[in-house]
């Protein structure tokens, strides 16, 4: 059909920030995507813990040292993880480098604490409904801090190469960035449920 | 540096407006089009190249499960009949359940969303286009994954829901369950992937002046959709998860002997699967206002209280799925809770079947085909609307609960509320997907076969539920007295198989011998309207600008539309999430073989884990190798900015 | 082209033609009466098992419903009551690797048909050769080295050793062991 | 009245069954009665609701109002907020009607669960694919086991207790009250009065496998002092074969794989995995439903269940002819 010319669009940078970029949108979504799964894994811990007759079954309370260990390094890393978003906004790209290198540390180290944690809970998959949730939980999480591991190391050598200029590559970081935010903040609950829940 | 490259980029950069329209249109073919051939097939991105496989594979996959549904036709036509054996039956009537709603009703919807979500609000592409690739080889292999076990004798036979113990470890002997578990993940995936391109497609690339009130509501009926699908299938994925797990590696989720809990499934499973009934409705509410408002000539009526309804059931679709639950003996007070909420869905029902008759009393009804699909809508969709209130009473569902009241039910509700208006939105769009109007004269046919052989198919069932008869049996004994009502409904069931058969055989033909349509015959409102039919790989040469909620009817004479686009890469416009206000020209990502990788990686894992565990470790890794290769930088205009 | 894709996977999958999903619900009672053909060694232990069970594609060995059916008939006879979970009891363990009379199926059938010195009662009267075959599939999963595919996975009672599809059972630590 | 008006609906489907020994249309006790005239409003409601859409629907489409042939309709703003009170009023009006339909439910609920002094307790335990059925009599004495088959005395409340031994099953006799599940782990509980004596089918309704399709139960309602004289012919041991024939066939039912599963009190068959049966020839039905008890159906049965009951769990024991005959002889006379 005819048409008129009624906008011009020339000016308009080619690449959206953050709000404006559809790639922040997706990580959004498929936050909401895995918190919904989280939750509903929580609730089926609350649930089975009530009609439990005795909970934790047959095993005292996980041992609060590893798991609150991690804790404290995946809060300690919101520090790092909160710079490479900031220089990043700044396009400054030799500190989101170092950051980046950063971040992979504060990466590896929660997977060798979560090593510790699984026998810390004294109980096997196998063994009961107890066992099953916890190594559930613990499972799941591990799975978001090796993607995300991943993920870090994937963008980190990325912007060492030419790749590293283009503006497009600042929104993968802050994207990575955000993610992490989420993989800590889903820890927290399941923290306090998995450690301090049983103590209750 | 980095400075000096964007500027060459802006250097070289050509937009739209300084190229004569014919020179226009060929370059943005090019830097937008699909490579011909078979390696095109596998790589291609185009939202409209998909949604029509995925419309093609869903129907494919309906006409299977129709078959399947005449088997157990055939079976039920006489008591104590030994045609099918009662295991056979056990696997058709799983199958005929699980492939009509994880492989052709929520896909097809899917699909028609895919297909044309973009063109609605006036965009070039899907948001994500390369997930959305990803999602259809997903969507395959699991349908392909689940017939080729049935052609193996290994279909799952546990009915499409699943219940444990009968699927769990002790009782489900082989992998017949971990079969129907693995469906679940790849439709699941699928199904998760799409509605997050449809979310992000709707809310950030919008054609400028799409405000919010302006938006489609077919356009919003998927979002809401998409946002149950986001909710709704992490639940089933939980669930067929922990399955797998309690049968692979001897956890005990739903084990009451070691804390677990049988209930726990059910819970679980409905928490999905009464959504999912939405999932599939809310698309089709959105087909029916876009296609009333165009055969009633006018302007919905009640466009903002239809929005509403539209969110408030999908709200309200969380709060219900205990009504699937109530002859388990759970506490009265909660039953109660759950009656009250499952009836009140029937409030925004009622808005919308209200809103849609007035729109019709306002307007000058046009009967043509798609008008008419509707019309069948209405009086089967009301029908087990208000048969839906029946079963949401709790005393009321415990006599009428798994019989044969209830299959009648839903399928009012699925075929008459769902499938007529999607049969009416094929025969509404097919001439935009086609280029090729289908025969009014075979479509108005197909709509009395199809409407007549329903009502005679599954009007009877409620009777045969209310004289006893449950469901998923596979005969029953003569002295019961149902051999007449089944014989009965068995033929009544050739007359609505005809009714489909005419349909098929009116789009195969059409699509090759239709007439031509031209890009508005039926003078529609929608932007899917303004551009040829079919649409070019890049949707609009320039993208409209949205001043109305009706835009071709009231940009009659000439469509405003914006300029100032690059063509040499794949540039689509990004708009603020509320007002559609202009925010950045953003690339789009070109056709890439690696989503059809990873979704091979990803198939190889996920089958192999119904196997061994450690097919989770070892699976991973060419995955993570086929991820990694897809979000590698090419070098790519789109790539580099 | 989906639809022919589809076919022809599918006619792939159906020319390969493995059944070791299939549930034959009723012998032939012809064929089932062969199953009893069973001829041991002059020390009844170590023997050729009936000719029929090739024909049959031996499923008591890979047909996870008859293993199943095994499984059942197992708790149903109670040999737990000797066996206890296949660890042993007053009966010899059967996940040991160890068998006194033979661990090849035709051993292990007649060693339930007729029972064994020292205590192994005689189950020809109470199961039909057909569930004896069954029985005997089921005993050879518990304390195979590899578990097969077709091996049936745990019960809906308390927990008390890895399933036999989580093979080899001996080597599998108890799981009640709190690590 | 109802019940005449429902059978000249249905009897051109030819569906006899649905005012018969299965069905929710022909309530024989207080509880099925609440639900019955539940359906009847609910079905009433509905269908005045569906027409009067129905007709609106037809208006809107038959009486055209616009006459001007512009290629669209211009909207007029009086007439919008015509139409829009009429909607408004239409959705009040579902509201009411809605709320009414909860109101009479949740009444509904509360007749039909009022707990009654003391019922008559009876456990029902469901195994794939048959009913066993212990009659809880604080004698311990006095407890009866069957299956397939529930005698309870007319007008005294009877109280089920509902387990479950394998999968869910779901007891359900549709003449005398709901449904109500039986689930591993979780027993629940069912209450129901028979108004009148007579044999009231009822079938597993939830999908639990092979056979889902053959597992019926019968109640069997009789007058207290039928009730009674069951009982203690319940409580009987087994009859004592009274002919040559008879003994060969208890010998066989003892010796050979029957005993293994099943119980004859009074001989050495003590098997706990089948249905017990000491007086299986005073029921009306063998196989939970499938044949009618007559010497005829249970020498079939012995010879050949899984052609009968495909999948069900007796094996085909191997008998010879003399075996067969002998073995029906002994069981058609466990009276």
């Amino acid at each position: 059909m005819r048409h008129r010319l009624a906008l011009d669009l020339a000016a308009l940078p080619l690449h959206g920030k953050s709000w404006s970029s559809i790639t922040w949108w997706g990580t959004l979504a498929f936050m909401l995507i895995e918190g919904t799964g989280f939750a509903l894994v929580i609730a089926i811990y609350l649930y089975l813990a009530n009609i439990a007759s005795e909970w934790p079954i047959a095993a005292p309370p996980p041992d609060l040292g590893p798991g609150t260990l991690l804790t404290v390094v995946l809060l300690v890393s919101l520090v790092p993880n909160f710079l490479v978003l900031r220089w990043a906004d700044r396009s400054d790209v030799t500190k989101v480098r170092i950051a980046l290198l950063v971040m992979i540390v504060f990466g590896i180290v929660p997977l060798g604490l979560r090593a510790f944690e699984f026998p810390a809970l004294h109980t096997r998959w196998d063994s009961n409904a107890y066992g099953s949730i916890t190594w559930i939980l613990l499972g799941l999480h591990t799975t978001h801090l090796i993607t995300d591991l991943i993920d870090t190391i994937v963008l980190a050598a990325l912007m060492f190469t030419r790749h590293g200029h283009y503006k497009r590559r600042i929104g993968d970081v802050q994207d990575n960035g955000l993610y992490w935010y989420f993989v800590v903040a889903t820890w927290l609950p399941i923290y306090a449920i998995l450690y301090w829940g049983p103590r209750l | 540096m980095s400075e000096a490259r964007a500027e060459a980029g802006d250097r070289t950069e050509t937009l739209d407006r300084d190229l004569p329209p014919a020179l226009l249109e060929q370059r943005l073919a090019v830097t937008w089009g699909t490579l011909a051939g078979f390696w095109g097939w596998l790589t291609t991105v185009d939202h409209k190249l998909i949604g029509r496989r995925y419309l093609v594979t869903a129907f494919v996959f309906l006409l299977l499960g129709g078959v399947l549904a005449m088997m157990m036709r055939l079976q039920l036509a006489r008591p104590e009949n030994r045609l099918l054996g009662a295991d056979f039956y056990d696997q058709v009537f799983t199958m005929h359940g699980a492939n009509m709603m994880f492989l052709f009703a929520v896909p097809v919807m899917e699909a028609v969303g895919v297909y044309l979500v973009p063109l609605m609000i006036g965009t070039r592409n899907i948001a994500f286009p390369r997930l959305n690739a990803f999602s259809y080889w997903m969507y395959l292999v699991g349908g392909l994954m689940l017939w080729t076990a049935f052609a193996l004798d290994m279909g799952p036979d546990i009915g499409w829901f699943a219940y444990v113990p009968l699927s769990g470890p002790q009782f489900g002997y082989g992998k017949r369950s971990d079969i129907w578990a693995q469906m679940i993940t790849f439709t699941e995936v699928a199904a998760l992937a799409v509605a997050v391109e449809i979310v992000v497609t709707v809310f950030k690339q919008r054609a400028p002046g799409m405000s919010l009130d302006r938006i489609p509501l077919f356009v919003w009926a998927m979002l809401v959709t998409s946002f149950l699908v986001i909710m709704a299938m992490p639940a089933i994925m939980v669930a067929s998860t922990s399955l797998i797990l309690d049968r692979l590696v001897g956890t005990h989720f739903f084990n009451p002997a070691e804390g677990g809990d049988v209930l726990l499934w059910q819970h679980l499973f409905w928490f999905f699967g009464h959504p999912e009934v939405y999932i599939i409705f809310l698309p089709a509410v959105g087909m029916t206002s876009t296609i009333v408002t165009t055969f009633a000539r006018r302007a919905i009526f009640g466009y903002v209280p239809l929005v509403l309804a539209l969110i408030a059931t999908g709200i309200l679709a969380f709060g219900l799925w205990v009504h699937h639950m109530f002859a388990t003996g759970l506490p009265r007070l909660g039953e109660s809770f759950f009656t009250a909420s499952s009836m009140a869905i029937a409030v925004p029902s009622g808005i919308q079947i209200f809103c849609w008759i007035a729109t019709l009393w306002l307007g000058r009804p046009v009967l043509a085909v798609p008008l008419l699909f509707i019309l069948a809508f209405f009086a089967t969709f009301v029908l087990g609307g208000l048969t839906g209130v029946m079963v949401a009473s709790v005393p009321l569902d415990t006599q009428v609960h798994d019989t044969y009241f209830v299959v009648a039910h839903f399928h009012y509700v699925l075929i008459g509320g769902a499938v007529f208006p999607l049969l009416g939105a094929i025969y509404y769009w097919f001439p935009k997907i086609t280029g090729r109007m289908m025969s009014e004269r075979l479509g108005r046919s197909a709509v009395g076969l199809l409407f007549v052989g329903f009502n005679l198919t599954f009007f009877p069932m409620h009777l045969l539920g209310l004289a006893g008869m449950p469901r998923r049996v596979y005969t029953y004994p003569a002295e019961m007295g149902w051999g007449g009502g089944n014989l009965f409904v068995s033929a009544s069931a050739v007359i609505l198989a005809a009714g489909f058969l005419v349909f098929f055989i009116d789009a195969i033909r059409s699509a090759r011998h239709g007439a031509p349509a031209g890009d508005n015959p039926w003078d529609a409102a929608t932007l899917e309207w303004a551009t040829p039919s079919p649409p070019p790989s890049y949707n609009f040469a320039f993208l409209p600008v949205v001043t109305c909620a009706n835009p071709l009817w009231d940009e009659r004479d000439a469509l405003p539309v914006a300029t100032g686009l690059r063509v040499e890469r794949r540039e689509l416009l990004v708009t603020s999430a509320a007002e559609a206000r202009p925010e950045a020209r953003e690339s789009s990502p070109r056709n890439s073989i690696w989503p059809l990788l990873s979704a091979i990686a990803t198939s190889v894992m996920l089958i192999w884990s119904i196997f061994s565990p450690w097919a989770v470790v070892w699976g991973s890794i060419p995955i993570g190798i086929a991820l990694i290769g897809w979000f590698w930088p090419k070098g790519t205009p789109e790539d580099d900015a | 082209m989906t639809r022919t894709l589809a076919l022809a996977l599918l006619s792939v999958a159906v020319l390969a033609g493995c059944k070791r999903e299939e549930r034959s619900l009723r012998m032939a009672p012809p064929v089932a009466a062969k199953l009893d053909d069973v001829r041991l060694m002059p020390n009844q232990i170590g023997g050729a098992p009936p000719y029929v069970l090739a024909a049959l594609g031996q499923p008591y060995e890979g047909n996870a419903y008859q293993l199943g059916l095994g499984k059942t008939l197992y708790t149903w006879f109670n040999c737990d009551g000797c066996h206890a979970q296949g660890g042993g009891g007053s009966g010899p363990a059967l996940i040991d690797g160890w068998w006194r009379y033979g661990s090849d199926p035709a051993s292990i059938y007649v060693t339930i048909r007729n029972g064994r010195p020292n205590g192994m009662p005689a189950f020809g009267d109470k199961l039909t050769p057909e569930q004896t075959w069954q029985l005997t599939g089921y005993v050879r999963t518990m304390g195979a080295e590899q578990a097969s595919t077709a091996a049936p996975s745990r019960n809906d009672d308390l927990q008390s050793r890895p399933s036999e599809n989580r093979a080899p059972a001996a080597t599998s630590p108890p799981a009640r062991v709190a690590w | 009245m109802r019940l005449r008006w429902t059978s000249a609906v249905l009897s051109p489907l030819g569906c006899a069954g649905c005012v018969g020994w299965q069905s929710a249309m022909d309530p024989q006790g207080p509880q099925a009665e609440h639900l019955h005239r539940l359906i009847w409003l609910f079905t009433g409601v509905a269908a005045v609701i569906w027409l009067l859409v129905m007709l609106s629907l037809a208006l809107a489409i038959w009486r055209r109002r616009d006459r001007s042939d512009e290629p669209v309709v211009p909207t007029n703003a009086a007439r919008e907020r015509r139409s829009a009170v009429v909607v408004f009023m239409a959705v009040g009006a579902t509201v009411g009607v809605i709320a009414g339909l909860t109101l009479a439910s949740y009444l509904a609920t509360r007749q039909v669960s009022e707990a009654s002094a003391e019922p008559l307790k009876i456990r029902v335990q469901g195994y794939q694919w048959w009913w066993q059925v212990s009659y809880l009599d604080p004698a311990a004495a006095r407890q009866i086991t069957t299956a397939n088959e529930i005698h309870i005395p007319v007008g005294r409340p009877v109280n089920i207790e509902l387990a479950a031994a394998d999968v869910i099953h779901s007891f359900w006799v549709p003449n005398l009250a709901g449904k109500m599940d039986l689930i591993p782990g979780r027993d629940n509980r069912l209450e129901f009065t028979v108004a009148r004596p007579g044999q009231y089918r009822g079938q597993c309704a939830e999908f639990c496998g092979l056979q889902h399709a053959h597992m019926a139960l019968l109640v069997m309602a009789e007058s207290e002092a039928d009730f009674e004289t069951w009982q203690n012919a319940q409580l009987a041991p087994s009859a004592a074969p009274d002919s040559d024939e008879r003994r060969s066939g208890r010998q066989i039912v003892t010796g050979k794989a029957c005993g293994a599963c099943h119980t004859v009190r009074g001989t050495e068959a003590a098997g706990t995995i089948g249905p017990d049966l000491t007086h299986v020839a005073s029921r009306a039905y063998i196989a939970a439903g499938v044949l009618p008890t007559t010497r005829g159906s249970l020498a079939a049965w012995v010879a050949d269940p899984q052609t009968i009951k495909p999948g069900n769990n007796m094996p085909m024991v191997p008998l010879t002819a003399d075996e067969l005959r002998a073995v029906s002889a002994y069981l058609s006379a466990l009276k």
